[in-house]
Parts: C-alpha cells; structure tokens; sequence
C-alpha cells in the first residue's frame, strides 16, 4: 500500500477519497488555489500545497504543478477524482512518466474512450450496441439516404462535438438540407472540424449507466446499473440504482455489454459505460465511457455494498480485486441527491456566497458527501455542487420517503440551492413511476411553476422573518460569527498579547 | 416595530406571551417556544401549530427555512422604495463570473435579442443579450474580466 | 399508519424513533424530566410534554403521568423504547387499555418472558436448549447429586434473581456447602426469595444473541445473530455481526431455535434471543429473551439491509411483515461502539458533565446514533451512553479499521469518555482473532496499564496545552459560548429591546 | 509565559515563525499552521511534522484530543500547589449521584473496608468503605439526599 497520496482535486470528491486513505492509513496531501485557501479538504489532509491563482488552468487543471507537488511532498501516487484532469491521457501519462501512480486506468484506456467518434467505431467492433448511424459521409444525398435508412427522426451531429454544440434533431426529408448546412456551420466554428455523423434520434431517452471495476491482474466485473435521466442543461441532478426501467433480463444483458466494452480497452480501476436506454423498444446502446469515479458512486456502494473509493487505491497498489461477478447482488435502493448552488426559479443560475449556514442531514440510512461546511465560500470558479445526499432504504418508495425527509433537514443559508427543487422532482408523480427521461425536466416539469409559486411569501415566512427581526436581529449573532471566524494565515499574533 | 419584508409591511408587537405579528389586516398571536441564538432557529407557535425556522441575516436579505423549504425575503426601507432603476439600456452580470468575450464595439447598432458578450461562470456560459434594438454607448469591461453579481457590463442608447 | 407517536424515552433511542416517525410522516411526541428539559429529544419533537423531577421514578418510569400524557396529546400509540418501562407487561397492558397502542410485543409475552426460572422451564418444553441444570432442589444431598451429574463447575444461582446477585460458582465438591449457604443468604436478602437453581458453569463464553421480528399476523423470522461479548459489569460495549464464533450450520441452527423460542410465546414486533455459546463444545443455550429493541439493533439494520425501528411502527399499525427469512443475508460486517461518559480507568465510574466539544466522525459506511451535542449537560440520572458509532464495511477486517478511524474522529471533551479504551479492545490480537468473551475484559485486557500509560502526558500533549494558553485562552471563546447558549425559558425578552 | 500542568513545569516563548515551547530541559521549535477559535482547533508542526489538537477550557482543567487521543490536564499555580488534603478521615463522593443508604451511625466503631454508605449514579450501585479503622465522627448526608463530586460525606477519627 502507498504511505502517501496527493489527491488532485477538491470539494466533496477530495473529502472522500481522503476519508477512504484515512481509513487505509494512507497520508493525505491536499492541493489548492488561492481561492480555497480556506477549504474544508485543505483543513482535512495531512498536509496542503498551494497551487496558484483560482483559475483553474492555473491550479487544478495545472498538470506540470501538480507533479511538482507530489514529488515534492514525497507523494507516491496522484488520485485525479473526477473532472479536471481526470480524463486527460496525457496527464495520466505524465504522472507514471514522474514515476508516480496514476490511481485509474492506463493512459491508452482513457485515450481510446476520449473520443466519441473513435470509441463509437471501437465499440461496434466489439459487439456492443450503438445507436444505428453513420459516420463519414459527406454528400447531402448521402445522408439523405442513410436518414431513409435509419428512419426519421435522426440526429446530426458533430463528429469532433460535445456540449449540444453542431447537433441538429430532423423530424423529416424536408428539413435536411437546412440542418446539414446549420450544423456544419456550427461544427467548423467549435471545433475547426466540420465532419458530421448521422444516427437514429431517441426522443423519450434514459440515461442508464453501468459501474465496471477490474484489477491490473485483468479481472473486471460489472457492478450494476445507475439511473441518471434526471438532468438539466445535461447535467446529472437525481441518480437511483436499481434503474426503475430496467429488468433482470436487460440488466444481465447490458452489464455483460459493459464487461465487453471495458474489456475491449484492457480497463482497469473503477469506469462508467453510459447507455442510452428507450424504454419504448428496450433497445440499449453505448453512448461514452467515462474513464473515472463517478460523481455518483455513492449509490453504487450502498447498493453493491462496495467501497469504490477504497478500491480505486487499492488496486492502483496492485491488490488483486478479490471479487467476482457472482459474488455481487442489488440490495436495497439507493437514491443521489445532488446539491447544487444554483436558483432553479432562473434557469439554474449558479449562486455564489458565503455559507452562513449549513446544517446537514442525518439518521440511519442517510450519508452526506459534503465539500463545504458554515462559514466557508462558494466561489464562481468551480462547479456549483455544494454536497451530495445519498440515502439507503429497503425499496424505492421507503427511499424516497427517507430522501424528502433527508431534504427538508438539509439547511443552507447563503446561496441558493436546489434543494426545493429536487422535492418537487421527487414529488412528482413522474417520478414516483419511473417516467423521467433526460429530457423531462425542461420539457415537463414547470420550473416557470415553481418559480411563480415562491413569488408570494408564506404568512408563516412572514411571520418568521418578523420575529427573527424582534428576536436575533442587532443581536450578538453577527458579532460572534465575525469573531470565531479563522484566518488561516495572519492568525491570533495580532489580536493576543502573552500573559505572563 | 414596523417592518418591510419583499414590498409587504409588517408590523410585530410584543404580549405578554409573545408577539402580535401583523399583516394584510390580519392578526397572527405568536407564542416563542425556544430561540437558538447560535443556529438562528426559532420555534413558535400560531394557534397552537408548533412551527420552526432556521433564519440567517445577510445584509438586509433574511434567509428562512421553514418545513424544509427556503427562501429568501428582503428587508426594505420606506425611503428606498422604488428607488431601483428598470432600464433596459444598462445591463448588468447576472452573477459573478469572468467575461469570455466580447462581441461588439462601441457606437455599434445592436438589434434586440442579439448577444453582446459571453461570461463564464461555474463551468456554465451565460450570453448577455440587448434587451432592445440601440447604440452600443459604453462598454465596461473586457475579456477575461471578473466581474461581480450586478456590475454593469454595458451601456446602450437608443 | 398513526397520525402522532409518544416516545416514552430519552437520549439516542427517543432521536433514532423520532427519526424513523419523520421519515412515515408520523408526528412525535416526546416526553422529559426536569434534568432533560434541554434535551436533544426534545427539541427534536414536534412537541415535547414535561412529566416532572429528574428521579426515572417521577418521570421516565411514570406510567400514569406517561399515558396521560398520551392522551393528552392526542398520541395514538407509545414507543418505549429500551429500558425504563419497555419490558414492563403492566405497563404495556395499561397503556391497551387506555385504547393506545403498544408498540412492542403483547402484555403477555413480555411477562412469560419476564421470569427467568419461568422462562427457561418454557424454552425446555419448546425444545430450546437451555444450559444444562436443575430448579427446585432444596436438600445439599440433592444438589450434590444434581453438581456430579452436571460436572464441576457449576453455577449457583438464585431462581429470583439477577445482576450477579445469589452468584456463586463452585469448581468442586468441597465448596459446595458454603456456596449454598451464602447464596441461599444472598438471594434472601436481596428477593426475599431463597430458591436456588444450579446449572453448568461456562467459563469461556460468548455472548451470541439472535434478532426476531415478526407482525400480528403470526409471520415470524430471525435477521441473525449479534456478537455481544465485549462487556464490562455485565454491560456490553462493543456489538458487531456476523459473530466470528459461528459457522453457518451453527447460525442456521441457532436462528431457528430463536424463532422457535419466540413462536412459543406467540411473540410479535422486534425481540431478541440471548444465548451462551460455549466455543470449545460449539453448543448453545438460552439465556433470556430481551422483549423489545436492542441497543445494538443498528448492526443488524446494517447487515440484513431493513430499517427495524420503521417496521416496529408499521407492523404495530396493523401492517404485514412482508419478507420471510429467504429474503434476508447478511451483506458486510458491522461494528457498533457504544461511546460512555465513563472512565475505565477509575472502574468505569460515570462522569458527568457540560460536553464541551463534540465532534462526530463522518463518512461512508459510518453511522452515528447519538442522544447528545455539544454544550448539552451529561446528568447523573441516567445511564451514561452519549452515543452509538456504527460502520459498516465490506468484511470483518475493513470494519475494524473503519471503527478505528471513526473513534480517532469522534471527540467528546466535558466528560471522561471510554472512546480511548474501545481503540485498545480494538487493537488487542484477541478482539482481531475474535476470542473475547463475556468475561475477557475483567480478566484478559490490562485497564491497569491503560491507566499507567496514561499518567505522563506526551510532549505533543503538553505542547498543545501550553500553545492553548498562549493562543486561546483568555480570548473570546469562553465569551461567546456563553452568549450562544440558549435559554428556553425566557429567551430574548429581557436582553433585547425593540427598534421602531 | 510560565505554565504548570499536571505538575509539569513548561515554558512557551513566542518566536517569529511560532513558538518554542520549552520542558525537561528541551526545547521544542513549533510552528503554528491554523487555529480556529470557534472549534477549539489547532494545527502546528513540530520539528515539521504536523499536528491537530482539539483543546476545550473548563475551569483550570484542558481537555486536549491529539491523534484520536483524548487526555485532561490541570493547570495549577506553584502557590497553591501540595494544597490537596490527603487524609483518610473524611470520605467524599467520587461522582455526583443519590444516596442510597447509610449503613452506620455517628459514634459507631468500623473497620477498614467496611461499607459506610451506598451510592446510586447513572444505574450504578457505589459502595462508599472505610479507608482505615476508626469511628464515625460526623454523617454529612441522608438516604436519598443528592451530592455533588467531591463532596464529603462521612468524617471518621481514629
């Protein structure tokens, strides 16, 4: 096992893994910008290095930094988390060129699953199900012919793409040329590439996920599906295992075809394949594969009854993973809940702030992965999650039982979150059914609802905020916050004199 | 003690066993069970349902979660009523973040809707749009700027 | 499902049942002596009734004062909780008769399971083993008899009695004499009842107890077993499952004897079987049946993977247990530590006290279950447990380590805690190859030498002791505690004028 | 800055980078990294390996937990120290509780361990024995009566 590890990253994925080396008795070197010199993970680790300015090409994103600061805090391994460098074969590289471990797959695995034309073309190789399209065309009646062939509606979009950008939905012959010339435009204008590819567009889609886990000794298994179609601006909000979609006739199939599709990467450490999943056909098919831990694995360990986080680092010290397939079953439900500073009401818009209060959840059954705490700043420059919400129960209406319970108990003054707005997520009947698809909550769920519902105050809030001016108000609540704040840097040599 | 919460007036008067909390010509007696200073919570009573909330004050915001739903109300004074500009030719950050880029120049005529410069903020870009056809008058800021919630980025004539 | 509960108990039990009525939607009512009138039972309650002095006798064991209480406010039932009244029959008839509802078994099964000399001719005839022995012998010829056809040692002990009291082993014949007469002294003193009974001594035992739980409609299964043998006065501390002792065949075996002694008093709601286990013959005997939630009932909500407090409620509200025992395995191991105000290096005398600082461990697979918080007041008047530290790993060894952690984690300051000594029991090659027994801690674990090694402060200690002084002390902490508490009795109005 | 705990003599002297805190002929460089008031917490290095201690003020005690290590130390003036009366005469209560029975009467001849009287705290049965021979000089409390710790409760002479 490593003495010691350098985890490139921060906020609640950095609190966890340190949790997990904590408990495996691995030290602990956080990195951090200027703007989370105050940190919860920074306090947490046995030992910090400042990286740079907040930007994150500057700090987090600095790979050069980054290596710099495990050899010189004697780190033996670099545990990237998920997002910034997580998926980068080249800092992969760099890291086992430092003569470092890199805790997550082979360079060569992150680089075959990093481009979506290439792994499409990989993965159909290999037997495991894409959405039927093609790629490399370029008349107009060629695609018009692949379109036939497919069947309306089809998708367009960029062969080098991400991000929605150059993708083009045409519900028929007529409206073709337009979306071709669109989407070329839009591609050229990304990305410098204007090639497109052409498949069959699935309107009502799932988000169906697999968790895979393999040892460097080449063993590698599936652990079950996630549920993920609760997103906005395609972003994750509500992950669930078991998938309410799914049988145990699809789950052995598409588990299988995650195996598959790993195993054709020579995959080890933990992974995602990504399926998109048409409940209206049960049809399944690949849609990327992501080369990391997942912001959502929490769900997975309730449920699998696995720590990942512990897994990830044992193998990368190359235990053998001792588990097979079989040795796995689903227990439970588990349900994620994403805790985001951003206003529902505006169209997600990302709030920032000082927290000035923050009061988590607990009971049996309830876990918080948190990267924030009272007092501590939001700031514009990372992602909006504040924490994750991550509840166990028997089945999945005593867990969304305990996730709303869970919810309400969740208190955070400071920023807005969307807290409310995942319990009217869960509240719906959509939801209780199973229904969501990844579109749904632009497409039904009425945010402009919510929005208009929160217009008036409650008498209750009124009430409320009166007796919080009658009662806390010009009290000492503001002094006393101001006086046990800490200042990392200049601390008690101003203010304390000695007394002798 | 009268009070302006989100543009509603309240007025709360101490009794002998609580308060008097009033507003839209209705009288709500108020009974205190327990106020905790350190975590802002008050629990109460309203003709005898217990309530609780959890209150954070924030310059003249107040932040109240009460039966697990939050929101925000903001205290105002009589003398600033009214006193917010509603121009559509300035146009200001929605929240904080760096400007990405910059799409148009001074003297420029812009139609309604168009983009006149991208931010960034929370991996998330945000376009900042005329919000009627005009002049571009001032511009603000420039690439690779940070900028605060309510800064104004630019200035349009008509 | 109830509308209002009325939880008859305090500290962690009363929160871990408010918490599973929060999540049923069930309204709480809590109930509180004067020493608990701060509580944080109470201020967790929808709404808390006050029952009077601090003496149990006044308050926690008034029957009276409970269910008019009940009724009072509109409770439709009454959770005992552990301890106190929850295995009193009286009390549970009264409280039937008073058109409430009990949660727990039938009047009738806490009472046949209530007399131990009763209870275990009752196991005997219900095919239980029971450890071997005789009741209502009277003559020394008799039981001269009975101790050679047992085989030395043997057990003396009072057919009344309990807590060690009328005790005696005698490990030969010669002994046998004054044995009787000082027991038959004892028990008299002690019952007013003479009776003895003599059964087989077990030295090395282990304490295996087996969790049943069954509804009103006569479905009944076990969820395992609990290894309970760390245990001080006769108290446990450290609880984990699977118990390392058993084999499966042993487990199968065991559990249906648990179940079968449970069906024999038509047993119903959560209870649980107490069993010897002698590991040098592998045989099992009956001890007791506890008629009510156990203490330690997280680890097996843990590794059976069911919320017991939840269905406490569901099946006392008439609802089916829905599961049968094919249902349930166990997944992991789980590790329950029971944190006192205590200090084993004084014989465990309790401590009391103003918490100071409490801090609890977080993380996945770590649960805490607690009945207290900082600045709350650590009485005389009840037992000394602040809280219950559970985890959860994949195996036995995972766990430990995940428990050592957790302790390092958890920091009580106010009040002397055995956090320190549960690390030693943890770190003993004898807790690791699972060899402790009921009486290991009295006999095998050296507490004199926990308390020697703790006389000299280390230089780290007096390091941090003296920076205290220079940095902290006399600063604004001491202040601000002080403004910060709260008064729930007459909060505000005399500090706080009103601005107009 | 001259300290005094559990009869250790310390000295801690500010230096520029942190202190140097001096005992058994010793002294220790350390470097402050993080304090925080509101929690109690602070984070040093000693000769560069760092620390995290958790210390709560409670009178003259200080409750310091240091790598999962929880311990209490009193801080004594040299005046008052050797104070501590250790006489076997008066006998007090270890811990706070009830009592539950007195088993003697003033004037009445006991031996060494001899059960004087009986405590009850927390569910615990506490037997209060003679710590020599001797005779009861004065009962300072009934059946039933509650005491604080350290309160004395019995006086014997010889």
């Amino acid at each position: 096992m490593f003495t010691k590890i350098l985890i490139a990253n921060r906020g609640e994925i950095a609190m966890r893994i340190m949790r997990a080396c904590q408990e495996l008795g691995v030290k602990t070197v956080a990195v951090y910008s200027d703007a989370d010199q105050n940190a919860l993970h920074v306090q947490f680790a046995d030992e910090a290095v400042h990286l740079g300015a907040s930007a994150p090409k500057e700090s987090y994103l600095n790979r050069d930094k980054l290596i710099q600061a495990a050899l010189h805090s004697g780190a033996e391994a670099i545990h990237p988390g998920y997002g910034f460098l997580s998926e980068n074969a080249a800092f992969a590289a760099a890291v086992e060129s430092a003569k470092l471990k890199f805790i997550g797959p082979s360079a060569d695995s992150i680089r075959a699953m990093g481009d979506k034309a290439e792994s499409k073309i990989l993965m159909k190789k290999a037997g495991v199900p894409t959405v039927p399209g093609f790629e490399g065309l370029e008349t107009e009646a060629e695609f018009k012919q692949a379109a036939q062939e497919i069947g309306y509606p089809v998708l367009i979009k960029a062969s080098a793409g991400g991000g929605g950008k150059g993708m083009r939905v045409v519900s028929q012959e007529s409206e073709l040329q337009d979306a071709l010339e669109l989407a070329r435009g839009e591609a050229l204008n990304s990305f410098g590439d204007e090639r497109l590819l052409i498949e069959k567009y699935i309107a009502a889609a799932h988000h169906v996920e697999f968790q895979v886990f393999g040892d460097e000794q080449g063993n590698l298994i599936h652990l079950f599906e996630r549920e993920c179609s609760v997103q906005r601006r395609h972003q994750k909000i509500i992950e669930e295992t078991p998938s309410p979609v799914l049988t145990s006739e699809l789950r052995e199939q598409m588990g299988a075809a995650a195996v598959q599709a790993a195993k054709a990467v020579n995959y080890f450490n933990a992974g995602t394949i990504e399926f998109i999943f048409d409940p209206s056909s049960a049809q399944y098919y690949f849609l990327e594969m992501n080369t990391r831990l997942q912001v959502e694995h929490p769900v997975t360990e309730l449920v699998a009854g696995i720590d990942l986080a512990q897994w990830q680092i044992r193998v990368a010290a190359g235990e053998k993973f001792p588990f097979q397939q079989k040795d796995f079953m689903q227990r439970g439900h588990a349900i994620e809940c994403r805790v985001y500073a951003e206003d529902p009401a505006s169209g997600f818009l990302p709030s920032t702030g000082k927290l000035l209060q923050f009061i988590e959840p607990h009971g049996p059954g309830v876990r918080v992965d948190s990267g924030f705490a009272k007092g501590k700043t939001v700031t514009h420059f990372y992602d909006p999650l504040l924490a994750k919400l991550i509840v166990h129960a028997e089945n999945r209406e005593t867990a969304i039982q305990k996730m709303q319970n869970a919810l309400k108990n969740f208190i955070v003054h400071g920023v807005v979150t969307n807290v409310d707005f995942m319990q009217a997520v869960l509240a719906h009947p959509d939801f209780a059914s199973g229904q969501v698809t990844t579109r749904w909550v632009e497409t039904v769920l009425a945010v402009a609802d919510l929005a208009v519902e929160k217009n008036k105050p409650t008498p209750e809030q009124l009430i409320s905020a009166a007796l919080a001016e009658a009662t806390l108000a010009n009290s000492s609540i503001a002094a006393v916050e101001r006086r046990n704040e800490s200042d990392p840097y200049s601390p008690w040599r101003q203010t304390n004199g000695f007394r002798n | 003690m009268k009070l302006l919460f989100d543009s509603q007036p309240i007025e709360i008067v101490p009794t002998p066993n609580g308060y008097d909390v009033l507003f839209d010509g209705q009288t709500h007696p108020v009974e205190i069970a327990r106020l905790d200073k350190a975590s802002g919570q008050i629990e109460f009573r309203i003709g005898g349902i217990a309530q609780s909330a959890y209150i954070s004050f924030d310059g003249a915001k107040r932040w109240i979660t009460l039966n697990g739903q939050t929101r925000m109300l903001t205290k105002t004074s009589t003398a600033r009523r009214g006193a917010r500009q509603d121009s559509t030719a300035g146009l200001t950050a929605p929240m904080p973040g760096q400007v990405r880029s910059v799409a148009v120049g001074v003297g420029e005529a812009v139609k309604k809707g168009q983009t006149l410069l991208t931010m960034e903020a929370m991996k998330m870009e945000i376009k900042i749009q005329a919000l009627m056809d005009g002049k571009i008058k001032t511009i603000f800021v420039a690439p690779g700027a940070t900028v605060e919630r309510e800064q104004t980025l630019v200035e349009m004539a008509e």
